[in-house]
């Protein structure tokens, strides 16, 4: 039977449809290029902490990025033999600012608070990022994917507020 | 490698998630809902207020000040004289007409009633009451029925009927605490809970408490009053100021017959 | 049924991964589409600053502190330790957020390309537009004509206008033409030649407060102060856990009554309307039932003033004083008719005003009349019986006059191109709505640079086509400017001027209640675009300039400035008269003077000597003169009006709403919305009583033409018993109303008379 | 004749199709709904359209039902038209309601997961508009399946919706039973639908603890009349005096509830009440207010002498025709008018003049909702009257009673489990469901009891000869 066939064809399309879009919704992006070869790995290694340039992490909503600045700190003077280091001092020198980009992007309605978190709640970096010890580049891929479901066990586990106004704006 | 992990991570969560939706997640939640019987204990460990204002009618100048804080304060768009004529503008703080022949100037925010009509006829719960008594809107929940306009016997709720429009399209000025709304949500005045949330949690990174002192001025339509005609702060708190402004014999509340039992209380003129 | 075919099949595959890709790709709608990366330099990401400043919207001066996120003005807020404000900031000061980043701003220098008025332009660097300016300038002092430089000026009370002022002097031109004129002149006149100081005066209502018009209560820069002081903001006595937050105890709450033709739209206790610029004559009945009730302090009279009673002047002659005028006119019955205020009401006012501590103040809208002068005079007299005067006034900083060239000196000594202070307006200090006519009448020279400077005349005042034509006489316009106004339209240079937020200066705010502050404007984010501060241009000029102009200003730019004559004179001259200085805020943030107004008392001259003086100095206003009864007190008259009272039987009263800014940033959206009247807010209105609605059958709402005898403009009818009958109120600001003024003025003072025209309302068809 | 008819509602159809993608791309500023309390009403045509469509579908399914369940055969006719109206009228109150909300796409996805039975809205929705929807569509289509399966072997989807449908004695006499049982079960369904909707717009559009429940009962009579002037448009000459007669006395009835309305109203001690009151009687809607007593009014008089004659086709047309526009009126005044003049505080007046966008999207719902009904017309048995079922019950099956039994428990547990798990069970911070989706749970298990009719009517006979070999059950038709 010829229907028959066609209501199967039918099926499978709206079957792909769906899971290409659940696909395409999870799928990662494509890599984006930081501005500076900086090895997370090389700092931790110096044993640098990670408020040493993630400066808000510990009193501020945002960990936010170090500035030319904050890199000059150190690198006015040679670090070792840091590939990136030349370049950092090239662009102080043109007095040009540290385009970093940012890989975790919160939904425009969610409020998240890395001083709630490290602060109040004690928690380590690595309970939500991956481990940057190992890492020997600037990362290039989010590692913090946050679904509203997570948010929300571990809230319950830890018994923290659940009130909507919490998290949201 | 990492890349390989993080891949499968994903390749995992994503198998999950479809066994997830699949299954319609029964155990997980059943799971969950036995962990919420827990939360009572666990929220009384801070004390919940109970968030108001007073507003001393005896004070207010009637600048306006309040109502550019709060646009200000919340990204809420300007509507531009077409919209502004089609009666559109939004105005979480708004001021409620004088009857002729009086001056009667009261700036009107959201009451936030203790028993809000709104919250009951939200069909998908974007509106609801906070722990602390602040009605409040989801908007990602909202899905623009307007049911709450309705039922909003003080016509505080506001609609989109059209997407935000800043001038000149510039988002440098918007406050990156708020959301701005898109088209078909309904908004409405949150009581500042960012700057309450900052507020309290400054408090404890800071490991001091918040006090009322610290409290008083906090909404953005408080801090700006130049006759600090409003006042905020917990009315649970015996020693605060809005408690005590609130026991004061010329406290009124807007439409009492209305049975919502507002949080925002006005102090009459005179005498 | 077709079957479907594999490639059917496929293209299905694909048109599910592109609507996929197109959920994938799905905007956030909530998203604050900010850079993702600081670029501002040597910001973080996430990082906030509060940045204390002071509010330019008008000249109270308020404290700000400004939210700055990444590099981002984001909020404005009142400075807590302010003296001004204590932390309240009105609508206007919080808007100036729109106005930093209006989509209007003039981004770089602009040269005129096309012919005047046409729009054409062409972008030019700073460079370029400096060296313009300067070859202009130096040509003009090199014929000689330093004079022929006239700059119109709508800032006062900051160091920027001293810097422009001090440019001028080494200059040479004595053309500083401010717009005091089309303001509070009236009133501050007074003050000059009764106590002998100009500028705003302080106020410290603690009992009644009479206030003369509306523009006090809501925009003018001592607003601020008076809906504290009214609500009781300031008084200890209001402890608000204590009182319950009332105002104060009844008997001692300050009262404010208005007196207006038009209830004004803020805080008030009791308005009695008027009629129209007849405030003068209400004060002189007040005064008549004091004198005549014996409400009068007679120490306070004998000790302090002037011209109460009979008085010897300078030559020893014997004159008549103020009393003897009031004792044979001026009772309420008598001025009844002129007021239309009720002998009852003025006598119970007069007598609340004798008995607790009161005075009387008024803003613009008071004294903006043919008359004005004489309404301030009896303004000021009435003040004087009452003994509120000498509250304190501004903290000027003594600053080293340059030393001038000969050419700058006999340049400075040329007649002001405005006639203030000579035979045409005697009494004037500025005349700004006399330019135009001077201008196009050569008259006493020609004019060849015209400098406009946070003024725009075309939009701001009356009389708009005489400015363009005037304009287009003069052979170079330069505009210094934030947005392309009706007036930057004119000029051949836009010189694009960072707007406070971005810019370094120090303000002396208005004083209140006996204290005056001065205090640091900063930066608050970095230029947003190419513009400059007019005070690091003229600098740039002066250096150009070289010779006795550069060496009268040394400095690179304004901050150099401010901050050395801050560390050199400034803070020495404040140390000596009494001042003190704060600095509040964790990071540099405000550096603060507060000034408390502490010299030896000084007399009040009811009868002023400086007026007989100066109006001795005229031949021909001699013979004025001896017409007046009490020498030295211009007497009251009936005002002008323009316009036949048969064909324009209403009033034009004429007010300044709440969010009101003279420099026309009131057309910002955030205060064109403010929900101050019913109804849309955008549209102009005509508020009108009920009584002329039904005479001239217009219902509320309706839209209706209002006409003068120059102009006409199209407002919605708005029927309120708020506006005494007879007059027609209508909201400056709002397009087109300024084109129904005619402008008339004061020819004593040269107060423009804003309230000195008819119109008539009727249906638009 | 006919054939024009379709071209203008397909005309109007995609008029309304353009107009809501205007809509869609500008947002709601199209329309002329406005901030209430700023002076306008953020509710207009839409929504009245809703109250329109959805109380005279639910009307006209409440009394099919009430007919079917008495088995009167001369309003058989009735009873039938009443089921492709239903659905048409469903349809129509459906697309009002989408038409009408800011973010449709959200509610599809929100409403399922989060849907609370706390909110008026949920009822109007779910119960009434979806539920009823598939009751409706269900039983249209059980009614159906005769005429399907005498369709030719070619057309597949009709033969294989009538599911195999056997001219058997047993099978109609399942099928006159299942008629029977569906109806008297959905009576309720219909007639709780019709009662929150009358809840919702009625109790001055759902303040809590104000006054006006007077409006509900207007509501529920004059969207009887409204389903009534329907039915009569749809039905035969016989059926419809029947029908008429009933209109005449809702009318009347609705007439003296509108009048009496208004005086309570005017005598409220609440200042807000007695303004929306004045507003209606002089004030700027007193046009229509007038109109649709006067039309109400001449519609009973009509419907009454009307029926007493001949119940001509003309007449009854505009009778039925008047009656839905007093009642469209109606539905205006109490749902707009409350908006724009019955604020407690002082709050300027409002207005509100429907954009053509509006009437255009309203008349385009309207026009398919014709179609649709035409389209059902056509394809389902709208005239086929059945036998009586004189016979006795044949033996049953035990799968069936089975099958049947399951649905019924399983849905109604199912159902029950679904509301109880989203009524707000949950702490109070969180007014989610305890289980997101719950709200689907609950439209599952009205599924489900709604096939279990479905499943009493499909699960075949064992072989009927096996029926007719035992004797039980004379196989052959009459």
């Amino acid at each position: 039977m010829s229907y028959a066939r066609g209501r199967i064809a039918l099926f499978v399309a709206v079957v792909a449809l769906f899971a290409g879009v659940a696909v395409a919704r999870r799928a990662p992006a494509g890599d984006r290029q930081q501005p500076l070869p900086m090895s997370h790995k090389r700092h931790i290694a110096k044993d640098m902490k990670c408020r040493a340039c993630h400066q808000g992490v510990e009193g501020e909503a945002m960990a936010g990025f170090p500035t030319l600045a904050d890199c000059m700190d150190c690198h006015k003077t040679a670090q070792g033999r840091e590939p990136a280091e030349p370049e950092v001092r090239a662009l102080a020198a043109r007095s040009q600012e540290l385009a970093w980009v940012r890989l975790n992007r919160l939904a425009g309605h969610v409020y998240f608070s890395h001083a709630a978190h490290v602060t109040m709640a004690s928690m380590k970096c690595e309970e939500c990022h991956r481990d940057m010890k190992a890492v020997d580049q600037a990362p290039s891929q989010p590692d913090v994917h946050g679904e509203m479901s997570e948010c929300v066990a571990c809230h319950r586990s830890k018994h923290a507020s659940l009130d909507c106004l919490a998290c949201h704006k | 490698m990492k890349r390989d992990d993080d891949a499968r991570d994903s390749r995992r969560k994503l198998l999950a998630g479809l066994a997830a939706s699949a299954a319609g997640a029964m155990v997980g939640y059943s799971g969950a809902a036995v962990a919420k019987s827990a939360e009572p204990a666990a929220a009384s460990k801070g004390r919940s207020r109970k968030w108001g204002l007073v507003i001393d009618l005896d004070r207010c100048a009637r600048c306006g000040g309040c109502v550019v804080a709060c646009q200000q304060e919340n990204n809420v768009a300007p509507a531009g004289p077409e919209a502004a004529a089609r009666t559109r503008p939004i105005h979480w703080m708004d001021f409620l007409p004088p009857a002729p022949g009086s001056f009667a100037a009261t700036p009107i925010p959201c009451m936030h009633c203790e028993d809000p009509p709104c919250v009951k006829v939200c069909p998908v719960g974007a509106t609801y009451q906070s722990p602390d008594g602040i009605t409040a809107q989801i908007w990602e929940r909202c899905i623009g029925c307007r049911y709450c306009m309705i039922a909003c016997p003080y016509a505080r709720r506001y609609f989109n009927w059209s997407d935000p429009h800043w001038p000149g399209d510039d988002p440098s000025s918007l406050n990156p605490d708020v959301a701005p709304r898109p088209r078909g949500v309904v908004e409405k005045c949150t009581l500042c809970h960012h700057r309450i949330r900052a507020a309290s949690e400054r408090a404890r990174v800071d490991e001091e408490p918040l006090t009322d002192e610290a409290l008083r001025r906090l909404p953005a339509c408080a801090q700006s009053c130049p006759t600090q005609a409003i006042t905020f702060g917990d009315l649970d708190d015996p020693t605060s100021e809005v408690a005590h402004l609130a026991a004061s014999p010329r406290a009124v509340r807007l439409l009492p017959e209305a049975g919502t039992r507002p949080k925002v209380i006005y102090l009459r003129e005179g005498k | 049924m077709s079957r479907l075919s594999r490639r059917e099949l496929l293209g299905g595959a694909a048109l599910a991964g592109a609507a996929a890709l197109g959920c994938g790709r799905k905007k956030d709608p909530y998203r604050i589409d900010k850079p993702p990366v600081p670029r501002v330099p040597g910001w973080r990401t996430g990082e906030e600053r509060w940045v204390l400043s002071t509010c330019a919207l008008c000249e109270a001066g308020c404290g700000i502190k400004v939210r700055v996120v990444e590099g981002r003005a984001v909020k404005i807020e009142g400075n807590p330790e302010h003296p001004v404000n204590r932390g309240g900031l009105c609508s206007r000061g919080q808007a100036a957020l729109q106005a930093l980043y209006h989509p209007e701003r003039v981004r770089s220098p602009l040269r005129r390309t096309g012919s005047r008025g046409r729009g054409q332009w062409k972008t030019i660097s700073w460079d370029e537009a400096i060296g313009e300016v300067t070859t202009k300038l130096a040509k003009l002092r090199a014929a000689g004509h330093p004079e022929r430089l006239v700059l119109v000026d709508g800032e006062a009370d900051t160091f920027t206008h001293d810097l422009w002022a001090r440019f001028l002097l080494a200059y040479g031109s004595p053309n500083h033409v401010g717009m005091e004129s089309t303001r509070a002149a009236g009133i501050e006149l007074a003050k000059l030649y009764t106590l002998g100081s100009y500028g705003p005066t302080a106020h410290d209502p603690d009992g009644l407060v009479l206030a003369m018009g509306t523009d006090l209560l809501e925009s003018s820069g001592q607003a601020m102060h008076f809906w504290r002081a009214a609500s009781g903001s300031d008084s200890p006595a209001t402890d608000p856990v204590t009182s319950f937050g009332r105002r104060r105890v009844l008997s001692a709450r300050p009262r404010v009554v208005c007196v207006s033709p038009r209830r004004p739209g803020c805080r008030f206790d009791e308005w009695i309307p008027i009629a129209p610029a007849s405030y003068g004559v209400l004060a002189l009945s007040l005064a008549h039932v004091l004198a005549r009730d014996g409400l009068v302090d007679k120490r306070l009279v004998r000790d302090r003033i002037v011209g109460f009673g009979a008085w010897r002047d300078q030559a020893g002659v014997e004159q008549p004083g103020f009393e003897g005028l009031l004792r044979s006119s001026y009772a309420p019955e008598q001025t009844q008719e002129v007021t239309g205020i009720a002998p009852a009401t003025v006598e119970r006012l007069a007598h609340a005003l004798a008995e607790r501590p009161a005075m009387v103040a008024s803003d613009g809208d008071a004294t903006a009349a043919s008359n004005g002068l004489a309404t301030g005079m009896a303004i000021a007299a009435l003040n004087a019986l009452l003994g509120s005067f000498e509250q304190g006034e501004a903290f000027a900083p003594n600053w080293k006059a340059p030393t001038v060239d000969a050419l700058a000196a006999a340049g400075s000594a040329a007649p002001r191109i405005d006639g203030a202070g000579t035979a045409a307006c005697p009494l004037g200090v500025c005349r700004v709505q006399a330019v135009p006519a001077a201008i196009t009448q050569a008259n006493p020279y020609p004019v060849e640079a015209l400098f406009l400077h946070g003024a725009d005349p075309l939009a701001a005042l009356p009389g708009r086509q005489a400015w363009v034509a005037a304009l287009k006489q003069v052979p170079l316009v330069v505009s210094f400017t934030s947005w392309l106004d009706q007036s930057a339209w004119q000029a051949d240079l836009v010189l694009p001027e960072s707007l406070f937020l971005e810019a370094l200066d120090l303000v002396r705010a208005a004083p209140v209640a006996g204290e005056a502050a001065l205090s640091l404007r900063q930066p608050v984010i970095a230029p947003l675009h190419d513009t400059r501060q007019s005070g690091d241009v003229i600098l740039a000029v002066a250096n150009g300039l070289g010779g006795s102009v550069g060496r009268a200003l040394p400095w690179n730019s304004c901050s150099d400035a401010v901050v050395k004559s801050l560390s050199a004179d400034i803070l020495a001259d404040m140390k000596e008269k009494g001042g003190e200085w704060h600095e509040c805020g964790d990071d540099l943030a405000c550096t603060l003077g507060i000034y408390r107004h502490q010299s030896a008392p000084r007399k009040f001259e009811i009868c002023s000597q400086a007026i007989t003086l100066r109006m001795a100095g005229f031949p021909n206003t001699a013979k004025t003169l001896e017409a007046w009864p009490c020498k030295g007190l211009p007497p009251w008259e009936p005002p002008r009006f323009s316009g036949d009272p048969l064909q324009f039987p209403l009033h034009l009263v004429i007010y300044r709403p709440a969010p009101f800014v003279e420099n026309g940033m009131h057309a910002l959206p955030w205060l064109s919305e403010l929900p101050l009247v019913s109804g849309n807010p955008w549209p102009v209105r005509a508020e009108i009583n009920p009584a002329d609605a039904a005479r001239f059958g217009l219902a509320d709402g309706d839209e209706v033409l209002v006409e003068s005898s120059v102009g006409s403009c199209k407002a919605l009818a708005q029927v309120s018993d708020g506006v005494r009958a007879g007059a027609v109120a209508m909201a400056l600001g709002k397009s087109g109303v300024v084109d129904l003024v005619v402008p008339d003025e004061d020819r004593l003072s040269g107060v423009l008379a804003w309230q000195g025209t008819r119109v008539r309302v009727r249906k638009a068809s | 004749m006919k054939r024009a008819a379709i071209v203008v509602l397909t005309a109007l159809v995609t008029i309304g199709a353009y107009a809501w993608v205007q809509q869609v791309v500008h947002g709601e500023a199209v329309a002329d709904l406005r901030t209430i309390g700023a002076g306008g009403a953020v509710w207009g045509l839409y929504v009245v359209g809703d109250g329109f469509f959805a109380s005279a579908a639910l009307a006209g399914l409440a009394l099919a039902c009430v007919l079917r369940v008495r088995r009167s055969r001369e309003t058989e006719s009735a009873a039938r038209m009443a089921l492709p109206l239903g659905v048409a009228g469903l349809v129509a109150s459906l697309g009002c309601v989408l038409a009408d909300l800011g973010r449709p796409m959200a509610a599809m996805v929100n409403l399922p997961l989060f849907g609370r039975p706390r909110s008026p809205f949920f009822g109007t929705f779910t119960l009434v508009a979806g539920a009823s929807l598939l009751a409706t569509v269900v039983h249209l289509g059980l009614a159906s399946r005769p005429q399907w399966a005498e369709r030719p072997q070619t057309a597949w989807l009709w033969r294989s919706l009538a599911c195999g449908w056997k001219e058997t004695a047993s099978a109609r006499w399942r099928r006159e039973r299942v008629d029977f049982w569906l109806s008297l079960a959905l009576l309720p369904l219909f007639l709780g639908g019709i009662v929150i909707l009358g809840i919702v717009f009625g109790v001055r559009a759902g303040r809590p603890g104000w006054q006006g429940g007077f409006e509900v009962v207007t509501f529920v009579v004059s969207g009887g009349a409204a389903g009534c002037s329907l039915l009569a448009l749809a039905t035969r000459a016989p059926t419809r005096a029947n029908v008429l007669r009933l209109l005449g006395v809702l009318t009347s009835l609705t007439v003296l509830l509108v009048v009496a309305g208004e005086i309570l109203a005017l005598r409220t001690p609440y200042s807000s009440v007695q303004r929306y009151a004045r507003a209606l009687l002089d004030g700027p809607y007193r046009n229509l207010y007038w109109a649709e007593l006067v039309l109400f009014f001449l519609a009973a008089i009509m419907s009454l002498v009307t029926w007493r004659k001949t119940a001509s086709g003309i007449w009854s047309a505009i009778t039925a025709l008047l009656v839905c526009a007093a009642v469209f009126i109606e539905r205006f005044l109490v749902l707009v008018a409350w908006q724009t003049h019955g604020l407690g505080l002082s709050w300027p007046a409002g207005t509100y003049h429907p954009t053509l966008i509006e009437w255009s999207v309203f008349a385009g719902l309207a026009a398919a909702a014709a179609l649709v009904f035409r389209l059902l017309v056509k394809i389902c048995a709208a005239g086929t009257a059945t036998s009586d079922p004189t016979d006795p019950p044949p033996a049953g099956r035990r799968l069936r009673s089975l099958t049947t039994a399951a649905c019924l428990i399983l849905g109604f547990a199912a159902a029950s489990v679904g509301l109880a798990l989203s009524a707000g069970l949950a702490s109070a911070p969180l007014l989610d469901p305890i289980l997101p989706g719950s709200p689907l749970v609950f439209l599952a298990g009205l599924f489900l009891m709604l096939l279990a009719p479905v499943a009493c009517e499909l699960i075949p006979d064992r072989d009927s000869p096996l029926y007719e070999s035992s004797g039980g059950v004379p196989a052959t038709t009459k």
